[in-house]
Order: structure tokens, then C-alpha cells, then sequence
């Protein structure tokens, strides 16, 4: 028999620290996959900022610049700018794109840098033990919204994503989920669609990803898994947000 | 070379592009706002370069940050209070022992303060202002042509050590023209460094980071990055001493406050005052050494600064308390004139009992 | 009359049962014994089921899962 | 020897390049020489000032604190300078505009009827370089020719302007 | 009162209500959520308070910054790197003259770093970060309880003297649990401060600022900053002695490392060596007095720090050349123990030719 | 005869600094009718960061707290979180609000601050000298894009409003300019409104105002206004962006 | 039958010519002296045409024009 | 006299609990005592470790360099810790889930039946109490009412839960 389905080769051989059933490992995967299939190993610069992936350098086998957290945009855009040559992503969490790093990202997208945001959105601050995101949902609890996100106070969850789809520079969006095989797969469609639209020098792309954290969302992983689709996705809508590329 | 006159804040752009200085990512503020005029004019339509006005002071460090990382030269400018913002990218930078020149050409502060020149990020610019161990290079130029010059120098001691460089300038350098000659021309291919991250071509992948979750992991960082500072303290300590020979008191001042206390030693000295100056270029690393050993002579040391007493620390820790150190400042953007600080000096010397040249 | 089979690295597994979750044959079971890590792994049942379809593979967060189809 | 001048007037009255062409000029001479223009929230008030110092030695301060001498273009210039200047300098002053009351005694005033004169060549604008031309009589930091030669370089990129500077120059110049 | 097992961080959330605090704004980062959480647990539903959970560090301290504007109780706390994006902000609140209290649970640095206690923010914290002449009160404590009455004190010594008050612990305090005791109650009624901005009811429109286009305004300002931290200097500065009578050698020591010391002093007292312990509790200002004063008999100071030597050079500054000063550090997140603390004070010890008591 | 148009009261007897023909010193005036109008001039903070109108606490007889650059919007929160009685305004130019205050603007927008931004957008960064802005029309010779705005490098002019009307919790959102009777009209209107969506308290509110800047556009006064109509709103459609106040 | 007038503060005025453009009944026009801070300052011609309709106050960004009317 | 213990095991072991109930006793006892938690990155691995220390005098540091006891709940933290312990410390070993195979000779070991003796009592989740009631037991750090006390507090929200655990302290108490 054929081996058909192996570790990708971008994947070093390291055990990953995340949680059982956490969606930044099957993303790591994905984006692996990509590398191997478009065969671009080297001639990639990934950016992982703080959160749980900040060790994201430790499975991919890329040329890797750590961010300061919020800043991958920024960063990416020095790299890009240095080095048009280059595919550049940035792979970001939801406090990192959505909170801290607001300016930067919408500003790299104004400008249509040529760089790619895989941006993770697990609703919640996962490396610092859980606090509130600004993505997290109305009454959820977290470790800064004890008594459940509050619309008065802390606003409801943004939509980072449909805000940067007013922006020129902004040529794909797409948001995703990896919470099942059919949305694994089409998140995996979705990045490889983002890569090329960067390496066809179109503008900035971003894939935002719905992802399981049980471990602070406190749900057992097959609940977290369910909870994407029926609760997360409720709120972020999953599909194509912008295409301005024609591929 | 011919002489040009120039914007201090120009003089930085065209000695940094003559330097090989590829990217500039910058954001305005007074008053060095000329400097990103210039490399907006002159860098952005330059062959392999690249111009970026960016969002914020944070995110043109940040710009730096990732630039650097693959291997090009760059640059950043900002004044005090952007300045202030860089602090946390600065220790990153710093930490990955990336090269980088950032260029503060100082205003008055604190807070908002004002747009004219101070002195008063001595500190900032050399004990860190950000967090974490860590040290720039601090070069302060006292002329248009010394900016030119240091710039120049600032990229080649970057790319030396991979420790970032500061240029502390200051308003008032900035923002006046002098006569200028370059002595450089820029080169025709950029210098390329073997350790940048340019996509894995031919070798294994790299990383660049600091974040590490075990604690000796950081330490051999920071060890590492000690030694090479200790390098620098014994290789790249510049001064300038002014009439020190027969000196009974030296006047210790830095940048444009320098220039002014020049002025201000020509005129006591034309009336027989034995004054003499030490005016650090360097300021970190700062000349100790040669401060101690001036004052096993010269027991009385007068620091001038346009703040409220930063470097005067720096001069006691070298005079270990061998000599006294008087100070006199002016904080918040006043400019002291050459004939205030030659009346400071000549009170003071009087009062120390210092006798008059006959 | 095999089709597939897989094969999964117990030591690395984390237990999440996310693979058995979507398993279209249900060939896969939690195992009785801890591993080194303190999970409970995933085991594979091999009863001639298993189509090699990959969707474990696919789901797999820790990519401890290898596929082998005719 | 160190001589340092303020050049002020209207925003508009070409303040600056006086002062640009003077230190141009005085770099030519092979002199020390800074200029250094005001700035900042000053800038939106509508007027415009700068100072030069020429020097054979290095310069201390590009600030004048106390200049040898003020180019008055308007009045309100005037008004706001004249106490900084030395004891014994000399006021030059746009007596087009400026009707000099001036209270100090220990001054030399030179008046310079520079619109007037830039009208009589047609061009209003070129009364900054009327004043410039009579300054450098007078102040004697710089010499007519490299002052010309200096505006030729300044104006290398309109050169149809610079036969006009030059006359306008030369006319200040042989004002007294 | 009772005492209670309590986190580090949350001892300071705890005894910071207890102080009146009405506002907190903070941004996540390790190690010092639990502060945080305490705060949103805790502040955010009571009566007359706010919690918010700003979406960066600068907008913390940017709300604080309003916040106090308006008279109340207010605070902020990151670590290392988000301590860095602060310093601009911190420098508008000195400069304004607004009371404000800043924790700083330190980390291991530079760049992202660790997230390990280290003490490496020593120079940050009491040289100013950020541009400008300014200072900080500066509080260092080394222990849960010292956590809780140091925070109480901050908040009264930043409305006295409108300094920002510096509360710099470290991620080994914040993340350790011990007993404490809290000596006071909450207040029922917030305390009001009469100069706030609240509009102009009964009386003219007031401004806070800075920005002026007159130097000297500016340097008014500036001056009155210096003399009230004149006034901090002499009634502000505090320390601990620990066996300093009859000590040969003095260690001078802050927050953990002060702690670890200690028991290393006990160990080596044990075996009859006379070493005793100045302790800064105020890091700025800084016991340079009674250090200077300890000098004139004690020959020699061992410095020791959790970073590459930045206090050393306050007690440097103190001596003035008349005892030696050794210094000892481990940078970047690792915890020294007290044996090995106690290894380098005997080698120091005997190098130095100090005998042993009979 | 009766005088029919006198000075605000609360426009303090200053000359304005401002530039000949400058569109600050008209909204300057607009703020202080109101608050006259409004009777609210003991219960106003106003919160101007850097920008030529740095001094509008020089000209407004009202609470003012400066800011640090693009701070506004989190300053104006940290007020109104401990004084929530208070009726709290920021004054921000295009570079403060738009550049460096994007992630402050957007994430207090949608916490639903109860603040009102007075957004000044003249395309240009006035008070450092005329570099471009985020705002700058395409094309447009600044002292930073001195060969003219080029989109592939620099990106298109953000529109910020439109991108601040997808978060809930900004309830009043629109866009007037200062160029025209009609037009200073109608924005005293729109301020008056967003004030008014403040004192009930709904949530956050802004009034985006194009106004001239004839010195760094390099056009003559009459120029400079005419411009504003006829290129800038081109870029930037006036009218109401958003309204859910049910005002 | 004056049915209005203005006030100019001629001093304070900056000469943007803003309100002599807006004016309906043209009545304000440049005056043909420079004011102290170097402006052309608008100047009033009181015809009698004023309709007192205070456009020109609104547009005037410095504030210098008071109204009158019936 | 000073005593440092690491609590280790997986995470959902309890062993954290174990550390705090034992820092609440001591400080009814009035002693100092220190409770530090492993944190940060090693977080995510599924194991956890705390220390205690705890003292008649001021603790100098809260860092378990070399403890005198270890209590270890599964393997892997055997493993990983032993090393550590002083020279003449004990290690209480989870017997349920340990083949005890240390290969220090300068240790004590307890090996208590953890897993087995809360399974007796209906739930496996008291190991954590079995165990650390035979820690007091052997290691005299705290007395066995004030540790009940202490669980009494810690459950004051959770009463139904006190009977269980003090049951399982005690039996664990009782082993030896
Ligand atoms: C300046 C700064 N502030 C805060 C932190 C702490 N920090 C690290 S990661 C993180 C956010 C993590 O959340 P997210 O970006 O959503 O990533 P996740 O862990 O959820 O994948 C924070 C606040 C930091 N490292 N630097
Ligand atoms: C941190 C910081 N960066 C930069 C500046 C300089 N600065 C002052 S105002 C300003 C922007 C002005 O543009 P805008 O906000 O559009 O206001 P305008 O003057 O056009 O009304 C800048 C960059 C500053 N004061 N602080
Ligand atoms: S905390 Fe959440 S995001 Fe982080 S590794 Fe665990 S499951 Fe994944
Ligand atoms: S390959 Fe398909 S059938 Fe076989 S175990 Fe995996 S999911 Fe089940
Ligand atoms: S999905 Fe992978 S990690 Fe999870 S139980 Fe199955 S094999 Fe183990
Ligand atoms: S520069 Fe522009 S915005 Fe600033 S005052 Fe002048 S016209 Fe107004
Ligand atoms: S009030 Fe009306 S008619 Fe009279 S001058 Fe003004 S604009 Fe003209
Ligand atoms: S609009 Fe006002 S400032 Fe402008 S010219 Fe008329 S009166 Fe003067
Ligand atoms: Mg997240
Ligand atoms: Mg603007």
C-alpha cells in the first residue's frame, strides 16, 4: 500500500506544545502543506508574534522573524519592502491583529503591501491564560470579563476582517474555520489563494481562521470543535469577504 | 567634494544614502521632519530602496526591525516623544542583535513639551530606554558636517557590532544650515550581510528571536550581548578635548551645548581663565577613562547641559569622586547663549580659587 | 479485502478524540493505558474497514496520524 | 570675528532666500557660516524670520542672541527685533513699508526703500534682493560678485530669473 | 486582620481598592494578569469605578492619563515590553503633574525575552524611560505583604507630590502566593482632587498641558518639577538595614534579589562573616546619603542584581570612590539561590582580605 | 439695529493662529455656538492631541486636556470612565486620528465610548509642514510624496468612517466640510447631533469635516475651498454615514 | 432704507478674501492697506445693499465680522 | 528550619490544589510559607508543578532549587524532577501510576497508592488529598487538623466536597 497521507516536509520534527485539539497546530499543518506543495521552502519569511504559536519557528521549517506583539504587519512590511522577492506571512492571533496591532495591520493593508495575514481568531487571548479578545462573544467569560463580555461596557466583538474590506489595498479575505475536515480543507484553498494573490503582487490578503481553544474557552474538544460552527460562526460569518484578484 | 549647504536634517538623508542606506521608514514630527523630506525625495525612487512613511513611530521601528532582519541597511528618525514610542522595538532590535541607525534629533519635553531643541534624552538614549538589559551605541554630533559624518560612521559601526546605533542630535543641528562635504560616494551594490533572512536558498531555514522559555537560554543572549559591549567600551570611545593642556578646570558638554561652551572657553581664555573641554562623541560608550585620568590633574569639572543634570552622572561615576563637578543647565528648549555659559564658567572658576594666567 | 489502514504515533497522540469524532468507519477508539504524557491516545482498530479515506489525517491538530491506502 | 544678522519680515516677502543667498555667499567666501530659519508654531503667523552668522572661525551659536544687525522688511518686524540688537549695530530697514520711529540711539539705521526700488524693475518680488545688495554694502560680511555667483547657483533651475536678482542685487548695492 | 494566601498581583489589586483606586486600564501580558483579572473581577463592577481592558498598552496608559485628569484614583500595570510602549505616556503624566500609579512586574528582556522574573528595568524605571527630564517615584518591594503596603503608599505619595508613582516588582512576586495582611479599609467616599478637569462648574475653564512654543514656559515647568523632586529626595527615600552594625562588607540589594540575599547573609553570618544588607525600597530616590554615610566606615559593597549591573551604578554614584563595589548578576530570568549568593559573598569576602569573627 | 452675529461666549478673545483662510478656526467657532447653544459650557472636557490646532484650548473657554498624537480617543475614555456626567469631545486632525490613532479610534468607537470625535480631515499633516497623510488624495504632491500620492506604494486615502460605521458601538457617524455657507451649516448640524447622541447616552459619535488647508495644498484661499468640493468630496462622499440614534 | 450692516475688525482680519467672495450683494471687497500683521484687510463699502443676511460672518474663519440688522 | 516540596503530575491531577492546601495550612500555623506555581509555556505541555516553602523564618526564595521533598504523581514528573531533591530528602511517589525506579540512593521513598486509595473512596479526583494527607504525615510540615481546617476554608463554596477530602487526608494521614 501507498502511504497517503504523511507529515508534510516544512513540518520539522518537533512534539507541539499546544493543547489537545487546538487549532493552531492544524493550521501550522496547512500552511506546511502549502510551502511543500507550491514548493517555495526557500524562498519564505513567516512573522509569528506572541500567542500560543509565538513558537511557531519550532514546527515550520521557513525562515522565521519573531514580532514584537502586534506589530507583524509592520515588520512584514520591512521585510517586503527590503526584499520584494520574498513570500512573506505574518500568522497572527486575534488580540494580536485586532487589539494591539489595529494601526498596523490596517495600514499595511491600506497600503497594499504584498504580504500575507493568517490570522487566527480563537476569540480570546490564548498565551496569557484567557483573557477577553476583542473578538471574544457577547457574554462569554473570560479571565477579564468574569461576568461575560458586556455589550455596554466592552463593546461587541470586531470585525477586523470586513473593516479591512473597505481598504484598496486589501485584494482577499476570506474567513475560515478548522473545525471540521470540509472547513479544514477549504482553509487550506483559502491560503493557498492568499499566497498566490502575493506572489501575483496583487495587494495584501488575509485568511482569518475560526479556531478551537478548549483549554480557555473550558469545553472539552469535541464542544469547542461544535462551538465554532454553531455559536463562533454565527457571529463571524464563514465565506469569501473580498476578491478583488480574479484568480 | 565641494561644500553644500545644507539642513542638518538633509545631511543625515544624503550621508545615510551614501552610506548604503536602503530603507527608510519614518514619521513626521519637529523638528526633523527635513530628514524624512529628503529620503521621501531622494531614497523612494532610488534603485533596490525602498521609502515608507509609516502609521506610527511604532510601526516604522518595527519596519526597521524587519528590514534589518534581511540584511539591508536602514534607518530610522524620530524626535523625543516618538522616540519615547521606538523604546520597546529599539530592545528588540537590540535583543536579535540587529544593525539599525535611529536618528533623535531631541526637542524639549517632558510630555509634549516643544519643538526646540533640549538635551534632555540623555539618559533615555543611553541606559535604554526600553526594557531589558541592553545597550546602543550614542553618537552626538555638534556640526552639520559631524552629522554627516557620524551617520556615515553609525552604519558601519551597526553592521560592526550588530548593536543599534543612536544619533542624538538635536533640534537646533537639525533644523540649521551649514556648509557641508561628503566624503563618500554611495555605493554602486549594497553591502549584503551573510546572516540575513532571505528565504531558506541554499542553507537551512533561520530564525530570529529572543523569546525563550528557558531562563539561560536569555542569559547566553544577554552574556553574549555584554561581551561585545565590553569590545566596544575598549574600540569605539570617541571625544574631542578642547584647550586641555594647561587646563585648571575642564567644562564637560556634549552636541550643540558643546559648540556653545566652545565659544564661551575662547572668550574666558582670552581672559586668562585656564579652561579647557572634554566633549564626549561618544556618549555611550562614554570616556570614563579618559575623564579619570584628566581628573588626577584637574580637580574641577563644570558640565554643561540644555537639561536638568543627565550626563553630569556619567561624569561623576568616572571622576569617582577624585574631583568636583559643578553643573549648569537649562531645560525645555532654551538655548543657552555662548556669553551665559562664559560668565557660569568664570563664577565658577573664581569660586573654586582657580587663579588667572598671567 | 483492505483498502486502508493507518498508523498513529501513540507517544505524540494527545487524546483529543478529535479523529475518532470524524472517522466516517469509526475505526478508531480511545486506548486503555496513559501514554508518557499522561493522554489517553487514540488507537486504530484494524478490522478491514478502514478506506484510507485521510479525513483522521485531515483533522489530526497533531499530525501524529499517517495514511496508507491500496 | 563673528557677525550675525536677523532677516524678518511678512511671510511672502522672501525672507528666507536673503538670508539663504547671504549664507551661500559667505560659504563661497570659504567662512564659517550657519543660517538658521525660525520655525514651528511661529511659521502660521504670517511672518517669517531668519538668522545668519559669517564668522573665520568656527561658530558657537547659530542663534542670535545679540546680531550686529536686523533686516527689517515690515514694521511689526521691527518692532519685535530691535531690542535684541548689539549696542552699535545697524538696522537696515524697508523704508517702503517702514516709516522708522525707532527709540534706540546707540543704532545705526540704513533705510532701504527696497519696494520701491524692486517696483521700479517691475517686480515687487525682487525687493528682497534690493535689501540684500544694500545690506552687503554696508555690512561688508560678503562681496557683490560671489553673492552673485551665489544666486546663479540658487537659481540655477530658473536661470530667466537671475538676470533680475542680479540687477535687483546690484541696485541695492549701489544704493549708497 | 486576618492574613490571606494571596498571589503577588492580586495583593496588588486588592490593597489598590483598598487605597481608593477608582480606575484601572491594563492590557494582558505575563507575569502580571493576575493583577488584571483581579481588577476586572473586582474593580469593574463597583459603584462609582471603572475596569477596562484597553486594546494595547499605550491606550492604558493614555486613559490613565485622562482618568487622572479628572481627579480620581487611578492605575495601570504591564511588564517589561508593555512597560516599554508606556513610556511615552508616562512622560505626559510627569509632565502634566498627574498622579498616577504604574506597576511593572519585570521580566526577563530585551525583546520579547521571558517571561521569568528579572530585574533588568532598573535604569527604565528610574532614569525615565521615556523623553524628558522627568522621574518617577520608584517603589521596589520584596514581598507579598511589601507588594500590598507599598501600593497603598504609591497611590498617597503620587497625590502628594503629583509624581507618578513606580511600583517595580517583578514576575517571581507577582506569581507567588503568600500570606498578607491588609491594614486598611476601603474607603467609603473616593477621595476628590480640587485642581481636577470636571467642566467648568463654578469657576473658569481650566487646561492640562504641556506644549508651549515658549522655552522658558517650558522650562518653568521643568524647574518646578526639579524642585519637588528635591523635596521627594530628602523626605521620600527609603531602605532597609539588615546587619549593618558591625558589618564588613555590606550587600546592597533590591526586591527578590534583596530577599535571596538575605538568606544568604544569614548562612554566611553563620560561619562568622560580617556581611550585612542595605536594602533600597525607594529606588528613586536612592539612599545615596546613607549609603555615602556607610562608606566612610565600610570598605566594601557587593552589588548584586538579577540583570547585567545597572543599580551598581546608583551605589557607585553613593561611594564616590571611597570603598570598592563588586557586582554580581544573573540577566535574563534566572533566579539566583541563596547558597549561590552566598558562595560569591564568601569568595568576595576573603578576596577582599576580610577575616572572619572570632 | 439689533447685532445678529457676535462673537461665541465661549470663544475666548484670542487671534487665532491659524493660517489665512484655514478651516480649523470655522470649526472652532461651530464648537463654541454650541456649546453656548447647548448650555453645557461648565460640563465639557475637550481633548486636542498635536496637530495645528494643538492651542484650540487657547481659543475654547472650556475644560481642555491635551493629548499625546493620535492618543485622543483613549484619553477622552480614560475621562469619561471616571466622570461619566461629563460631556467629553476630542479634536483630531487626519494624521492624529486616521494614522497613528487608528487602533484608539476603532477599538473606542467600539467599546461604545460615549465620546464624540470632531475628526478634521484636510488630507494633509498641517502642523509638521505638509507631509502626506493617510487622508491625501491620490496624486497629491506633499512634502513626503513629493513626486505625488502613488497608490502602488503608498496605498489609496483610508476612509476611516466608513470603516468605523461596521462597529456597533459607533451610533452617529458623518461627513460634512467648512467650505461654504451650506456646508458650515450643515456640520454645526451634524456636531450638534453627535453631541446630542453623547448627552443620551447612545455611544460614539463622529463628525468627519473636510476642511481646507490652503497653505499646504499650495492654492489660494478661494482656491483651496472650491478644491474641497471638487476634488476631496469626490474622494470623500459628504453626508451621513451612519445613524442609528434615532435622533 | 439700510436694512444692515457689518463690523470688520480690520486688525484681526487675515485678508483670505473668503467672505467678499461669499457675500451675496458683493459689498465687502479688499481694503488698500496692509493691516499691522501684513493682511489686506476686508473692507465694508455700506451702500445700503447689506441685507444684514450674515453669510459673511458665517464663512469668516477668524471671526472678525459682527452683523447688524433691523 | 526551611522545607521546599514540588508538587508534580499531569494537569487534572490535583497537584496544584495540593500545593495551595498545604501553604493555607502552614499559614494558619502562622508560619512563613511561600506557594509558587510553574507557569507560562510549559502551561500547555499537560503538566503541572508547584512549590511550597515553608518556614519558622523569613523565606528567602520561593525557587525550589534543592528541595527536600518531591511528590510525584506520574512518571514523567519523577523523571524530571528527581535530580533536584537534597541529598537525604524524600520523594512520595503515586504508587498507582509509578513503578518506583529511582536511581538515588540518598533518598527516602513513600510510595503511596494514590489512585487506588481514592478509587476505594469513590473518586479518583481525592488522589490529590490521599497523597498529600501521607505527605503530612511523613513530612510533619503542618499538623492534620490545621490542614483539614484549611480544606474546610478552601471548600467553604463547595461544602459537599469536605467530607470527601477530609475523609481522603485523613485515610492518607493514616497510611503509614
Ligand atoms: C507589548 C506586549 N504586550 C503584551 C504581551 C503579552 N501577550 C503575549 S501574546 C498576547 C496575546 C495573545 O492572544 P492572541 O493574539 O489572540 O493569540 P492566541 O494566544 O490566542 O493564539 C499577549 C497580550 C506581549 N508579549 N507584548
Ligand atoms: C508621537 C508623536 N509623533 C509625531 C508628532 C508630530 N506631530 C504633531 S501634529 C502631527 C500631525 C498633524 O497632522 P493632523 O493630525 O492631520 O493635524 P493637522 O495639523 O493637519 O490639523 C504630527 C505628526 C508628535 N507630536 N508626537
Ligand atoms: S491555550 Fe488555546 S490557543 Fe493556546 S495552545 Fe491551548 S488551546 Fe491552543
Ligand atoms: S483513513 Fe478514513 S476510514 Fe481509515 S481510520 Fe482514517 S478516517 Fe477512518
Ligand atoms: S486526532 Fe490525533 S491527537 Fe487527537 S486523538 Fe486522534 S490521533 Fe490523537
Ligand atoms: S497649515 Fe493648514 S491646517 Fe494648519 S493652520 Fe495653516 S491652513 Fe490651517
Ligand atoms: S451681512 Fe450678508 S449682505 Fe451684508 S455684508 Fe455680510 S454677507 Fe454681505
Ligand atoms: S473672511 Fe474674515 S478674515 Fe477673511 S477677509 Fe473676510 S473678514 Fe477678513
Ligand atoms: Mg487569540
Ligand atoms: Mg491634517
Amino acid at each position: 500500500m501507498k502511504k497517503v497521507y504523511a507529515r508534510p516536509k516544512v513540518l520539522k520534527k518537533a512534539v507541539f506544545h499546544y493543547c489537545p485539539g487546538c487549532g493552531h497546530s492544524i493550521i501550522h499543518r496547512l500552511v506546511a502543506e502549502l510551502v511543500d506543495e507550491m514548493d517555495i521552502q526557500d524562498n519564505v519569511i513567516g512573522v509569528p508574534p506572541p500567542g500560543c504559536s509565538v513558537f511557531a519557528y519550532n514546527y515550520l521549517d521557513v525562515d522565521m522573524l519573531e514580532s514584537a506583539h502586534g506589530r507583524g504587519a509592520a515588520v512584514a512590511t520591512g521585510i517586503k519592502r527590503a526584499n520584494p522577492d520574498v513570500l512573506v506571512f505574518t500568522y497572527q492571533g486575534d488580540g494580536d491583529l485586532a487589539a494591539i496591532g489595529t494601526a498596523e495591520t490596517i495600514h499595511a493593508a491600506n497600503r497594499g503591501e504584498k504580504i500575507t495575514a493568517i490570522f487566527v481568531n480563537n476569540a480570546v487571548y490564548g498565551m496569557t491564560g484567557g483573557q477577553m479578545a476583542p473578538t471574544t462573544l457577547l457574554g462569554m467569560k473570560t479571565t477579564t470579563s468574569p461576568f461575560g463580555r458586556d455589550e455596554t461596557t466592552e463593546g461587541a466583538p470586531i470585525k477586523i476582517s470586513e473593516m479591512l474590506a473597505l481598504v484598496k489595498g486589501a485584494v482577499y479575505i476570506e474567513r475560515t474555520a478548522v473545525n471540521s475536515p470540509s472547513n479544514i480543507k477549504k482553509t487550506k484553498k483559502a491560503l493557498r489563494k492568499a499566497f498566490q494573490a502575493q506572489i501575483d503582487n496583487l495587494g495584501y490578503s488575509l485568511v482569518e481562521i475560526l479556531a478551537p481553544c478548549p483549554t480557555n474557552w473550558k469545553m472539552s474538544v469535541l464542544d469547542s470543535w461544535k462551538w465554532v460552527d454553531e455559536v463562533m460562526a454565527k457571529e463571524f460569518p464563514l465565506g469569501v469577504i473580498k476578491d478583488t484578484t480574479g484568480l | 567634494m565641494t561644500k553644500v549647504l545644507m539642513y542638518g536634517n538633509s545631511a543625515i538623508g544624503e550621508a545615510a544614502i551614501r552610506a548604503g542606506c536602503q530603507c527608510y521608514f519614518g514619521y513626521p514630527i519637529t523638528p526633523q521632519n527635513e530628514l524624512t523630506e529628503y529620503m521621501a525625495a531622494h531614497l523612494g525612487r532610488r534603485k533596490g530602496c525602498s521609502f515608507v512613511q509609516a502609521e506610527s513611530e511604532i510601526a516604522a521601528i518595527n519596519m526597521v526591525y524587519g528590514a534589518s532582519a534581511t540584511g539591508v541597511r536602514v534607518m530610522t528618525s524620530s524626535s523625543s516623544p516618538g522616540i519615547s514610542l521606538k523604546q520597546e522595538g529599539i530592545s528588540y532590535i537590540a535583543a536579535c542583535q540587529l544593525p539599525a541607525v535611529i536618528v533623535n534629533m531631541s526637542r524639549g519635553g517632558p510630555g509634549l513639551g516643544s519643538i526646540i531643541a533640549a538635551q534632555s534624552d540623555y539618559f533615555q538614549a543611553t541606559r535604554g530606554g526600553g526594557h531589558g538589559d541592553y545597550r546602543t551605541i550614542v553618537l552626538a554630533p555638534a556640526s552639520v558636517q559631524e552629522l554627516a559624518d557620524l551617520t556615515h560612521r553609525a552604519f558601519d559601526l551597526t553592521d560592526k557590532y550588530r548593536v543599534p546605533v543612536l544619533i542624538l542630535g538635536d533640534g537646533m543641528l537639525g533644523q540649521m544650515m551649514e556648509p557641508v562635504e561628503f566624503k563618500h560616494t554611495a555605493p554602486s551594490t549594497p553591502p549584503v550581510r551573510s546572516d540575513a533572512l532571505r528565504g531558506a536558498k541554499g542553507r537551512s531555514s533561520k530564525i530570529v528571536k529572543t523569546f525563550t522559555s528557558k531562563p539561560t537560554e536569555l542569559e547566553e543572549i544577554n552574556w553574549s550581548l555584554f561581551r561585545r559591549y565590553q569590545l566596544i567600551k575598549s574600540n569605539e570611545t570617541i571625544f574631542e578635548t578642547f584647550m586641555a593642556k594647561d587646563a585648571q578646570m575642564m567644562v564637560v558638554a556634549f552636541g550643540i551645548s558643546a559648540r556653545i561652551a566652545k565659544g564661551a572657553i575662547k572668550s574666558v581664555r582670552a581672559n586668562g581663565l585656564k579652561v579647557g573641554m572634554i566633549r564626549p562623541i561618544s556618549l555611550w560608550p562614554f570616556p570614563y577613562e579618559k575623564i579619570k585620568q584628566m581628573a588626577e590633574k584637574i580637580k574641577n569639572f563644570l558640565v554643561f547641559e540644555m537639561n536638568m543634570g543627565q550626563m553630569v552622572e556619567d561624569v561623576q561615576l568616572a571622576v569617582e569622586g577624585s574631583a568636583d563637578v559643578s553643573f549648569y543647565g537649562r531645560p525645555g528648549g532654551v538655548i543657552p547663549t555662548p556669553s551665559e555659559f562664559a560668565r557660569v564658567i568664570s563664577r565658577n572658576y573664581f569660586q573654586k580659587g582657580l587663579k588667572i594666567a598671567k | 479485502m483492505k483498502k486502508g489502514y493507518i498508523e498513529i504515533n501513540q507517544e505524540l497522540c494527545k487524546g483529543c478524540e478529535i479523529c475518532m469524532e470524524f472517522c466516517p468507519k469509526d475505526m478508531i477508539s480511545p486506548s486503555d493505558k496513559l501514554n508518557a504524557s499522561g493522554y489517553m491516545p487514540a488507537s486504530f482498530t484494524d478490522d478491514g474497514e478502514c478506506t484510507g479515506c485521510a479525513i483522521c489525517a485531515l483533522v489530526c491538530p497533531d499530525v501524529v496520524i499517517e495514511v496508507f491506502r491500496d | 570675528m563673528i557677525s550675525k544678522t536677523i532677516f524678518a519680515g511678512f511671510g511672502g516677502q522672501g525672507v528666507l532666500s536673503m538670508g539663504l543667498n547671504l549664507a551661500q555667499a559667505a560659504m563661497l567666501e570659504d567662512k564659517s557660516v550657519t543660517y538658521l530659519p525660525a520655525y514651528g508654531a511661529e511659521m502660521r503667523g504670517g511672518t517669517a524670520n531668519c538668522t545668519v552668522a559669517i564668522s573665520n572661525e568656527e561658530i558657537a551659536s547659530p542663534v542670535a542672541s545679540s546680531p550686529e544687525f536686523l533686516v527689517a522688511m515690515n514694521s511689526p518686524s521691527l518692532v519685535r527685533f530691535q531690542n535684541q540688537v548689539k549696542s552699535g549695530g545697524v538696522f537696515f530697514i524697508n523704508s517702503s513699508l517702514i516709516e522708522a520711529n525707532v527709540s534706540r540711539e546707540d543704532i545705526d539705521i540704513v533705510e532701504v526703500p527696497a519696494n520701491e526700488m524692486a517696483e521700479e524693475l517691475g517686480n515687487l518680488k525682487c525687493a528682497n534682493m534690493v535689501m540684500l545688495g544694500a545690506f552687503t554694502k554696508k555690512s561688508k560680511v560678503v562681496s557683490l560678485p560671489t553673492l552673485i555667483k551665489g544666486l546663479e547657483e540658487s537659481f540655477k533651475k530658473k536661470p530667466k530669473l537671475i538676470g533680475l536678482n542680479t540687477t535687483a542685487l546690484t541696485n541695492g548695492y549701489e544704493l549708497f
